[in-house]
């Protein structure tokens, strides 16, 4: 079964609108099996060790995260049950369903957006949006946005050093550190003033206008046609999103 | 065939008001001639060579021109409006900026230019292999376009020019960021492109264009101050004293004249 | 002025860039550091005012140790500036570009110290232009302009003359003769030896961790095998000017 | 006075083009790698602002920048990719949050095309009307699809809204009310400080151009 980006695209829509419908329990579930996704599904393993890593960390920082606010809401709500615990302090039920609810929900759309984010090379999105229909140069500035995403944190700490080398306050009080966050911005903004002057002319010397479609490596899986399984998603999706609005309105 | 270039007195400015960034500026560029620019900075070489490849007719509406320029047998009244691409090749000075940034190989790289031109199947896979070889890029043509050092960024910015095939090729300061060892192999380029190709590259040194030009134009002020050829050049570098990095060349020059010249300087003098 | 004490020094991918690098410099000399690309010309200018730390060993700059003293101290005994303009120009007038590094050391009268600065290096018609409407050579040119504002003992550069054509050159040279009649100490990295060894007391070879050459210009001529190791070649020019009856290295202004 | 190609018009007049003649309209000239060059510096602004040390995260200063040189609709788009691409390298909840960044870069670039932007004293007044329209923007999702809980120190504000006895949505809004104003107002400022005496040179490369005030006796001294 080979999933193209189409197909992972409405699934991830359907499972981040379905973590908003499902109690926390049914939540919980879905995330062991995304979690179970994850290593068992080859189109879902992360592409690069980078993308394994962040993920296998976000994962966890996360599972952290959701035990603290369940407490937390548990201790600070009142409403509810509310269980005598040592030294005066209540645990709401109220406050822990809460807490659950919105930790669980919050697991379920990281570990969507992960399976997709991981497993899929920004290039890849960019060459099923432009075949399903996107403007050439939107689907070029999301390009170039990953070339200056590699470029741009360098050039920040080369503008800290040189600034600070001159005697810029990097170091002192706040105020001086916000003069100092200004030293490094402007001369970042004006580079990249000119280096877009430079790069939109150069675009334009080998005869890129926006008219001819954009090639990428070995155009094989995403033509852009709407298989099945992702209008099945979609439909999906679209029940999900029914349900969230039936329920605000009864609610 | 490679077109000549002719200029009838062309004067530029950015906009309304701004100073003259040429200044009645006349020349004439023989077909498949190896042309040097060579000027101090602010003497408007890259105004000219940006002027010749259509950019700043598309580009920079407010600009004000007058004269003529005459490419091949067309001819432009007073300076193209749109991007000559393919006919006319620009190499930037910065060549990291003038690749793409959004391929993933170098080889892709290279196809970009024929993308939009709407070249594919046999003669852009042809045309891209062709390129590769040309400027030795063989073994770099599945490498990563931001592992390349500084030279191969620069011959690689180079072939996704010549894959277009251009007749006429404008180059601004191709060396000045590359050592020997790269600056010889550009020499090698621009040598094989010669009579196939009209090539014309601004520098504000001169050893690089001592070595492969054949047509030396000096610049300053936004107008030619001195046209002619190689051994013209060499025998009034005195004239160009602080306009070009001449000072220990003409010295030399100078004393070579007078003295009998020991064989091993001839062989090493680039004459 | 200036003391390297066995510096050992490596980056994170241990890439070892220093390895007991042991060296003095005086007050009011002017020293051509040059090397491979990646031999760590860079890193030497960045051990100057503590914004890298040696692993061992110390450096002293002007009796002060930089691994005690913040950058911010050390900046106003030395004015490190680095290779590209557009890493640092971040005002909107050429003035207040100048007057950044002597107002952020609480220099005495900064707007003067700024405007001397800038007719050293004959910018001072665009004092209230934007920098950015400057050709690149005269953004360079501030750069170097806004370090001599500091009014630091020594100044040091990296690639002081990438992108200067000759009218550029010439004005550089000429401020580089007044500092040096001022008693400054002067430290440039460049692989421009045509222009810079007619007016360096000193050359330094920095060769895969060592100081393998540390002499003067005419000791350099007489043996070349540290500077053919390190891969730089002697300029064409001084290896012809002998054969013409000529002194390998032109005195200055020649 | 310079005439730059004409500004992108006021807003309703964009609604009659479609979205993607708009984008490209905008983007012309140097636009479209600006835009790019600008997602990035949302993403990276955040890692600026930690080295320094400082309490803002300012993660829409290159949105408002595209509003400003560019015009709205660029400004959409840059915001939207901005927070696809924050939920892809780190932070999840990101994605929810695009139509707030979408309302921020057109209400930026609609406030720009009327010259906002060219007196300092009209610029903090943006902010804080920007800052109010983020976070009437942003209550009902955060308190909706998150219960008010964005794993960041403003948490503990929601919590004590709620303990005093308003309902979620209200302390979500209020807690959004006493920040984003704050946060947009500083990045609206550190904008105009930024692009305050833009060259024309540089200026006159983008569709917004007009949009900024520019100094008139740079012109004369202009040189290339």
């Amino acid at each position: 079964m080979r999933f193209d980006v189409g197909e992972k695209l409405s699934l991830t829509l359907f499972l981040l609108l379905l973590s908003i419908v499902l109690p926390w329990h049914l939540n919980g579930v879905l995330f062991l099996l995304l979690v179970l996704f994850r290593y068992a599904f080859r189109p879902f393993r992360p592409v690069s060790d980078a993308s394994r890593r962040r993920s296998s960390a976000l994962a966890s920082y996360l599972t952290i995260v959701v035990l603290l606010m369940t407490i937390v809401n548990g201790l600070l709500i009142k409403e509810g049950t509310l269980w005598p615990l040592p030294g005066g302090f209540t645990m709401s039920s109220e406050g822990v369903t809460f807490g659950l609810r919105t930790g669980m929900r919050l697991l379920v759309i990281a570990m969507s957006l992960l399976l997709f984010f991981g497993s899929t090379p920004i290039p890849r999105l960019a060459q099923f949006l432009q075949s399903v229909g996107w403007p050439v140069q939107m689907v070029m500035t999301l390009l170039l946005t990953l070339h200056f995403i590699d470029t741009v944190p360098d050039r920040v700490s080369l503008i800290f050093t040189a600034q600070e080398a001159r005697g810029a306050p990097v170091r002192a009080n706040i105020l001086a550190r916000t003069k100092a966050f200004f030293l490094i911005l402007s001369p970042l903004l004006l580079s990249g003033i000119v280096e877009s002057i430079d790069r939109s002319m150069a675009l334009e010397l080998r005869g890129f206008h926006g008219g001819a479609k954009l090639s990428f490596r070995g155009d094989e899986t995403s033509r852009g046609r709407m298989t099945m399984v992702s209008m099945l998603f979609l439909i999906l999706s679209i029940l999900c999103i029914v349900w969230i609005i039936l329920r605000w309105l009864l609610q | 065939m490679a077109p000549s270039v002719s200029i009838r007195s062309l004067h530029y400015q950015y906009f309304d008001g701004a100073p003259f960034a040429l200044k009645d500026l006349s020349v004439h560029i023989a077909s498949g001639s190896c042309t040097a620019l060579l000027g101090p900075s602010g003497a408007g070489k890259t105004t000219l060579l940006q002027i010749l490849s259509g950019i700043i007719g598309a580009q920079f509406t407010t600009g004000k021109a007058s004269g003529s320029v005459l490419i091949g047998d067309d001819e432009f009244r007073p300076i193209p409006q749109k991007v000559l691409f393919p006919s006319v090749g620009y190499l930037m000075q910065d060549a990291s900026v003038q690749l793409s940034g959004i391929k993933e190989t170098v080889e892709e790289e290279l196809a970009f230019a024929l993308d939009n031109m709407g070249i594919d199947g046999y003669e852009r896979r042809e045309r891209v292999s062709q390129a590769l070889s040309r400027l030795d890029l063989g073994r770099l043509a599945n490498r990563r376009p931001h592992q390349l050092s500084g030279g191969e960024l620069q011959r690689t910015a180079l072939a996704s020019i010549l894959v277009a095939r251009p007749s006429l090729l404008v180059l601004d300061e191709p060396v000045n960021a590359l050592d020997s060892l790269g600056q010889q192999r550009m020499v090698n380029v621009l040598r094989s492109l010669k009579s196939s190709t009209t090539v014309l590259f601004a520098d504000s040194g001169i050893e690089f264009a001592l070595a492969v030009a054949d047509t030396f134009l000096v610049m300053q002020g936004g107008s030619i101050l001195f046209s002619g050829t190689r051994n013209q050049f060499l025998n009034s570098l005195d004239s160009f004293y602080d306009l070009l990095p001449v000072n220990q060349w003409s010295e030399l020059v100078r004393k070579w004249g007078k003295t009998t010249v020991h064989p091993r300087v001839a062989g090493l003098l680039p004459l | 002025m200036i003391q390297f004490d066995n510096i050992s020094f490596r980056y994170a991918h241990d890439i070892e860039v220093f390895r007991d690098l042991r060296l003095g410099i005086e007050a009011g000399e002017q020293i051509l550091i040059v090397g491979p690309s990646g031999a760590g010309k860079s890193t030497f200018l960045k051990l100057l005012n503590g914004i890298v730390r040696p692993d061992s060993g110390d450096v002293m700059v002007g009796g002060l140790s930089t691994r005690k003293h913040p950058t911010s101290r050390l900046a106003a005994e030395v004015s490190v500036t680095f290779q590209n303009p557009a890493h640092q120009i971040f005002a909107s007038t050429v003035l207040q570009e100048a007057e950044f590094a002597p107002k952020s050391l609480q220099r005495k009268n900064p707007r003067e110290r700024a405007q001397e600065a800038l007719r050293l290096f004959k910018l001072n018609e665009q004092a209230k232009s934007h920098p950015y409407d400057l050709s690149l050579a005269h953004r360079k040119l501030l750069t170097l302009a806004s370090a001599v504002a500091a009014d630091t003992p020594a100044l040091a550069f990296d690639e002081p003359s990438v992108n200067l054509s000759r009218p550029e050159q010439l004005i550089l040279l000429e401020a580089f003769e007044v500092l040096k009649k001022s008693g400054k100490t002067i430290l440039i990295v460049s692989h421009d030896l045509e222009l810079f060894l007619p007016i360096c007391t000193r050359v330094l070879i920095l060769d895969d961790g060592k100081a393998t050459f540390f002499d003067a210009p005419e000791a350099l001529v007489r043996n070349q095998n540290p500077l053919r190791h390190s891969g730089v070649r002697l300029p064409l020019v001084h290896r012809l000017r002998p054969y013409c009856g000529l002194s390998p290295i032109p005195h200055p202004g020649a | 006075m310079l005439q730059t190609r004409p500004t992108s018009g006021s807003f309703f007049i964009l609604m009659t083009k479609t979205v993607r003649e708009q984008f490209q309209l905008e983007i012309e000239g140097a636009g479209l790698p600006f835009v790019a060059f600008c997602i990035a510096l949302n993403l990276s602004a955040g890692q600026l602002a930690a080295a320094l040390k400082l309490p803002i995260y300012l993660d829409s200063v290159g949105t408002v920048l595209v509003a400003v040189l560019c015009g709205p609709w660029s400004a959409i788009s840059a915001g939207v990719i901005s927070n696809v691409l924050a939920s892809a390298f780190g932070n999840p909840a990101m994605v929810f949050f695009a139509p707030v960044t979408a309302v921020i870069g057109g209400f930026t670039g609609f406030i720009a095309s009327h010259g906002w932007f060219r007196r300092w004293y009209i610029v903090p007044l943006g902010g804080i009307l920007q800052g109010a329209l983020a976070a009437i923007a942003s209550a009902p999702i955060a308190a909706y699809l998150f219960s008010g809980v964005m794993l960041a120190g403003t948490d503990v504000l929601v919590l004590y809204f709620r303990s005093v006895g308003n309902t979620l949505l209200q302390s979500v809004f209020f807690q959004g009310l006493s920040s984003d104003p704050v946060d947009k107002t500083i990045t609206y400022i550190l904008v105009f400080l930024l692009c305050r005496n833009l060259p024309i040179r540089l200026l006159q490369r983008f569709r917004g151009g007009n949009n900024l005030p520019h100094n008139k006796a740079m012109d004369r001294s202009y040189a290339l």
